[in-house]
């Protein structure tokens, strides 16, 4: 019963992730479509945690809904008359649009046929059983010694990317 | 510090701060534009609360306008009732008995600690403390208002002055109630005071904010506590010396800086000046009648006293400022000019000057800091 | 910070003692609470305190005070009070009102009229807890309602009962023995201080 | 002692056990979760409606007052005639709101203030979900409530509330960097991220080894505390909803039952804060004699007691003032703070551990305070004319 359980939230997760991803790009009104982008990731965020991925889910909660969106929405909130601003988002483009779709999902769809998946998804062949291969004392061990370089150089340009975004917000 | 504020070509956000809002004090209007949360114009905006006062006041007796002058700044009756006797008496040439005038003194001096109890109380509720300061200061206020029922009749509205003296003398024993009460003010000055005064959080909303330069201040003719807090030494009981004033000893704290700090600190230095006046007079106050025989004559028929043709304009240091009255009297049972100095009102026009490059939440405490009552702004 | 410190702690002390001591409305003393518990516990009256008018009669309804002179209609500063004289059989009239409205939506409480009265018969009531379901009608105070008999002002005024009685009693007795020498109308009576 | 320490626990096993007669393996499991769940869905609001009643009771005695004291003894019944009444209440939606917004954002609000419940542990085994990232898990659903109060504020259609999202927005985002830099400290010394980890690290000297008792876990302590009392809206650092400036900022168009779960979610987030403090700083459940779930409430509640204090003496702050706070005060001092937690675990010896740390720290505040000058409050001499 649990199996068929899991399998039923995460087909539910994915759906409403899916309407929600399709509400971002159909809404018309921006704000809308900020607060449907929140539903996507937090979705998302329980895909991760239906695959034991807890540390992943928190981290896209914490990142993604808690600090990305909010600075989103704060920005589409102090443009001019958010309010009345309902915009149409198809335009005339909408051919070349599927086209380009298209070509995205047969590379995906590809890729993800020919990867070979047996290691995530177990012996067992419930979801629920799979050991995580990585915890977040792995996690947190590769990140400050095997990657500590890379790790140190990816904050260090963060951080010259965020003066830089000072000094060019600045006018004085 | 204030930096200067900076602006970038974002759009402005005009606000409407009232009519109905928590912290107007009434029915107050502010119209103001934001960029961000910074104040780059505000516009007052008042006279919801206007009531005919003055034309009112020239169709009806002398006496008539009396209680009315209750309701303007509804705090301070007594001091409003002072006012008006004071420019009847001079209209009309009438003297005060010795007993009427400590009476007096000791009325207004007691609404001053009234009024000023309770505008810090708003002024530190508009700063955010829930409601404690404010209802401590009117714990206390409680007590006044006791007293001026017992006297009066009536808590706020007191109707108590009548031109020539009073209208009933002080009923037995209530002068060793105000004495109590006048003993017990400064403790609980002290322990108002060390609820906030020297908060850092106070300090760091209050000092530096809304600063009320000394010219500006002299320009616009602001009185009262909000022109001493910028260094203008005016005070109308030293400059006038009216009733017994000239005889009492007390001093007028002035600040320097001129902001909300120093409007809060003045306030709380007068009512320590007070509380010395009261001591005084409540030391030396005098038997006799408690009103001109003359003038007694009219209390059954308030129709019949004409004052003699001329004008006078009599003022009083009332707790918000200089509040003049200004009347001309053309023989007739009414005055034929009746015109308010209304401190309230005249403090007020500073506003805008005082907000701009602040934040929103200093305007609300700016505004709580200049004490304005509607019903004086608007009379 | 020690200003918070400070601050907090006077709070703190103010909290612990609504424990422990007493609650003492409408006292001088500070400390403790000073709630009063309204419709069970009411505040002594003061007497003066005034709120609307009354009139006053004597001994039954019929016999009031007032000789609808209409002094107080024309004195009281925002108009609230509404008199017409009662006429009789012959269209004489009468020294009493047949009408005798006070709108209290529009009374202010000031007491002028009492002042003005030159026969002692309207007063300023202590009632307060005056509330109608609707905006004017019910505050529209008619003669009937209005009346209440002179035990009333005794029991709420005690003080100024007897000043007035002793001075109506005085009056009675000049205007009897003026009266034995020789009739002449009411003059009008010596201002009370 | 071990009865009553477990008495929650136990009951649960006992009603486990019952329903295993009857039910399947897989349902058990459920079963399970679903008293947890319930447990923590029937005292999140209960809480909250208790919480009012504490308040309120509270700010009154501050204030010389008795508080609410009508409905039933002590006006005990009072949050159930005030949630009857605001079930009663009409339910006012603005004519330009958004109203799908507008009907969602309350209800969105609450989902993070339950949901936190789940890793906080009341007492000993009892917690609802022992991640082991627990800590991360609260902080990361607690920030969802930001996009809650922004979709209530911008669905409002009023310039109000519109201030007031966006005052929450960079409150609540700049408090939470701060917030999870004070958490550091505790993290590093128990080494985990789990919250019953933490609090069983925190079980030495009989129970009082709390963090709180060191330099380090001190400075933590208020600083979390701090940051806490600003996630949660509440005074000081209330200018979200402040009622003398902006009406009351994001649910000023909220009536009815929206506005009851505007309150509940604040009330829960007070509660939640207070108990995650306890449980980094103040050693959670652990402590000497009581059962462990009584601990914890005491603690949880003494917290609760110190921000309704707060509330009933402090002004609030400016919002140029606050974020100074966060950034200029608050992230360098944890930074620091961090700094010595470490160096508190590479000496050794008491004497040159504490005078290590309380030195650092003393010396790196009076610094911050120093470049924070301007901020502090003047001196004043005021003279008096004759």
């Amino acid at each position: 019963m649990l199996p068929i359980l899991a399998k039923l939230f995460i087909y539910g997760v994915l759906f409403l992730s899916l309407v929600a991803a399709l509400g971002v790009v159909l809404l018309p009104n921006i704000f809308h479509a900020a607060l449907c982008l929140v539903g996507t990731l937090l979705g998302i965020a329980a895909l991760y945690l239906a695959l034991q991925a807890e540390f992943i889910a928190v981290v896209q909660v914490l990142l993604y809904v808690g600090a990305v969106m909010t600075l989103v929405i704060f920005a589409i909130m102090l443009t001019h008359r958010i309010g009345d601003m309902t915009i149409p988002q198809t335009n005339k483009q909408s051919l070349p649009a599927c086209l380009a779709l298209f070509a995205f999902v047969v590379l995906i769809g590809g890729l993800l046929l020919k990867t070979d998946w047996s290691i995530l998804v177990g012996t067992g062949g419930s979801v629920a059983s799979v050991n995580p291969p990585v915890d977040t004392f792995m996690l947190g061990k590769a990140l400050l010694g095997e990657y500590v370089f890379p790790f140190e150089v990816v904050s260090v340009i963060l951080i010259a990317g965020l003066i830089g975004a000072i000094v060019v917000a600045r006018k004085d | 510090m204030i930096d200067e504020p900076v602006l970038h070509d974002t759009d402005t956000l005009e606000v409407n701060l009232g009519p109905q809002h928590p912290s107007t004090h009434g029915v107050f209007r502010m119209n103001v534009k934001l960029e961000g949360e910074t104040i780059v114009s505000l516009k007052p905006i008042m006279g919801y609360l206007h009531r005919n006062h003055e034309q009112i006041a020239e169709n009806m007796s002398y006496l008539g306008s009396m209680p009315y002058t209750d309701r303007l700044d509804y705090f301070n009756s007594m001091s409003n009732n002072f006012g008006y006797a004071l420019a009847v008496e001079k209209l009309a040439n009438i003297e005060v008995p010795e007993r009427a005038q400590y009476i007096r003194v000791i009325m207004a001096e007691l609404t001053r600690l009234v009024n000023h109890v309770s505008v810090i109380g708003f002024l530190l509720n508009d700063l955010g403390a829930f409601f404690t300061p404010i209802l401590y200061a009117f714990r206390e206020r409680e007590k006044i208002l006791d007293i001026f029922e017992e006297i009066a009749g009536s808590r706020m509205m007191c109707n108590y002055l009548r031109f020539g003296g009073l209208k009933l003398d002080l009923p037995p024993s209530v002068l060793d109630r105000i004495k109590k009460i006048v003993q017990g003010f400064p403790k609980f000055l002290d322990e108002f005071e060390g609820l906030l005064t020297k908060n850092e959080i106070l300090c760091m909303r209050c000092q530096n904010v809304g600063i009320l330069p000394y010219d500006l201040a002299v320009s616009a003719s602001i009185t009262g506590p909000m022109a001493r807090a910028s260094g203008v030494n005016y005070d109308i009981r030293k400059i006038d010396g009216y009733s017994i004033y000239n005889r009492l000893k007390f001093r007028v704290p002035l600040g320097k800086v001129g902001d909300v700090y120093d409007r809060y600190m003045i306030r709380i230095l007068e009512m320590r000046q007070s509380v010395w006046i009261l001591e005084q007079v409540l030391k030396e106050i005098p038997e006799g009648p408690i009103i001109n025989p003359k003038m007694a004559a009219f209390a059954k028929a308030p129709r019949n006293f004409k004052p003699p043709k001329g004008e006078a304009y009599g003022r009083v240091e009332a707790p918000k400022g200089e509040l003049g009255f200004y009347l001309v009297s053309d023989g007739t049972p009414q005055p034929w000019r009746y015109h308010v100095r209304a401190p309230s009102f005249i403090n007020l026009t500073v506003l805008e000057d005082l907000c701009i490059g602040h934040k929103v939440a200093d305007a609300i405490i700016i505004l709580g800091s200049i004490d304005i009552v509607l019903g004086e702004v608007d009379h | 910070m020690f200003g918070v410190l400070r601050g907090m702690g006077i709070t703190f002390k103010n909290f612990v003692a609504s424990y422990f001591l007493p609650r003492k409305p409408n006292s001088l003393e500070t400390g403790g609470m000073v709630t009063l518990q309204y419709p069970e516990e009411r505040l002594p009256e003061k007497e003066r305190f005034r709120n609307f008018p009354f009139l006053i009669y004597d001994t039954k309804p019929d016999d009031l005070r007032c000789v609808a002179c209409d002094i107080c209609a024309k004195e009281c500063p925002p108009k609230c009070i509404y008199i017409v004289r009662d006429n009789d059989e012959q269209g004489r009239p009468l020294k009493k009102p047949k009408v005798f409205d006070i709108d209290f939506t529009v009374c202010m409480n000031c007491g002028i009229c009492e002042e003005a009265c030159p026969f002692d018969a309207i007063f300023m009531d202590h009632e307060f807890e005056v509330g109608g379901p609707e905006r004017q009608q019910s505050l529209v105070y008619h003669m009937d309602q209005l009346l209440k008999p002179a035990t009333h002002f005794a029991k709420i005024r005690p003080t100024d009962h007897v000043a007035i009685e002793e001075k109506r009693r005085k009056e009675a007795e000049k205007k009897r023995a003026a009266a034995q020498a020789q009739p002449k109308p009411p003059e009008a009576k010596p201002p009370q201080a | 002692m071990i009865f009553l320490d477990q008495i929650f626990v136990n009951s649960k096993k006992a009603i486990l056990n019952l329903a295993s007669a009857f039910l399947p393996t897989d349902a058990i499991l459920i079963v399970s979760a679903l008293i947890s769940i319930g447990a923590i869905a029937a005292f999140g609001p209960f809480t909250m409606m208790y919480l009012t009643w504490f308040e309120r009771k509270l700010v009154g005695r501050i204030q010389n007052r008795i508080g609410p004291n009508r409905v039933g003894i002590f006006g005990l019944l009072q949050p159930i005639a005030d949630g009857i009444k605001m079930l009663t209440k009409e339910d006012i939606v603005p004519a330009g709101a958004d109203k799908v917004v507008h009907f969602l954002a309350p209800v969105v609000v609450v989902i993070p203030a339950l949901l936190v419940f789940s890793v906080v542990p009341f007492g000993r085994n009892m917690v609802a979900i022992d991640l082991n990232i627990g800590l991360l898990f609260f902080l990361a659903v607690s920030a969802m409530t930001t996009i809650a109060i922004f979709m209530g504020s911008w669905a409002s259609r009023n310039k109000f509330s519109l201030l007031g999202g966006m005052r929450t927005v960079a409150q609540l985002v700049s408090y939470e960097v701060p917030m999870v830099l004070a958490a550091v400290p505790a993290i590093l010394a128990s080494g985990s991220l789990s919250t019953v980890d933490i609090v069983e690290a925190q079980g030495g000297w009989n129970g009082l080894k709390w963090f709180v008792f060191t330099p380090w876990g001190f400075v933590g302590f208020l600083m979390f505390y701090l940051c806490g009392v600003a996630e949660c809206n509440r005074t000081p650092f209330d200018i979200p909803e402040a009622e003398s400036e902006i009406v009351a900022g994001f649910h000023t168009e909220y009536s009815g039952m929206k506005f009851a779960l505007w309150y509940m979610a604040e009330f829960m987030s007070v509660f939640t804060i207070s108990a995650l403090t306890a449980t980094l700083y103040l050693g959670g459940y652990q402590g000497p004699w009581l059962p462990s779930w009584a601990w914890f409430m005491i603690k949880t509640y003494a917290l609760v007691f110190v921000m309704m204090w707060f509330r009933g003496t402090l002004p609030r702050l400016r919002v140029d003032q606050m974020m100074g706070l966060a950034w200029k005060f608050l992230l360098p001092l944890t930074l620091i703070n961090i700094l010595v937690t470490g160096l508190w675990y590479f000496t050794s010896g008491l004497g040159l551990r504490l005078g290590l740390s309380i030195g650092i720290l003393l010396v790196s505040s009076w610094v911050l305070v120093l470049f924070n000058r301007p901020y502090m409050p003047e001196k004043r001499v005021y003279e008096f004319a004759e």
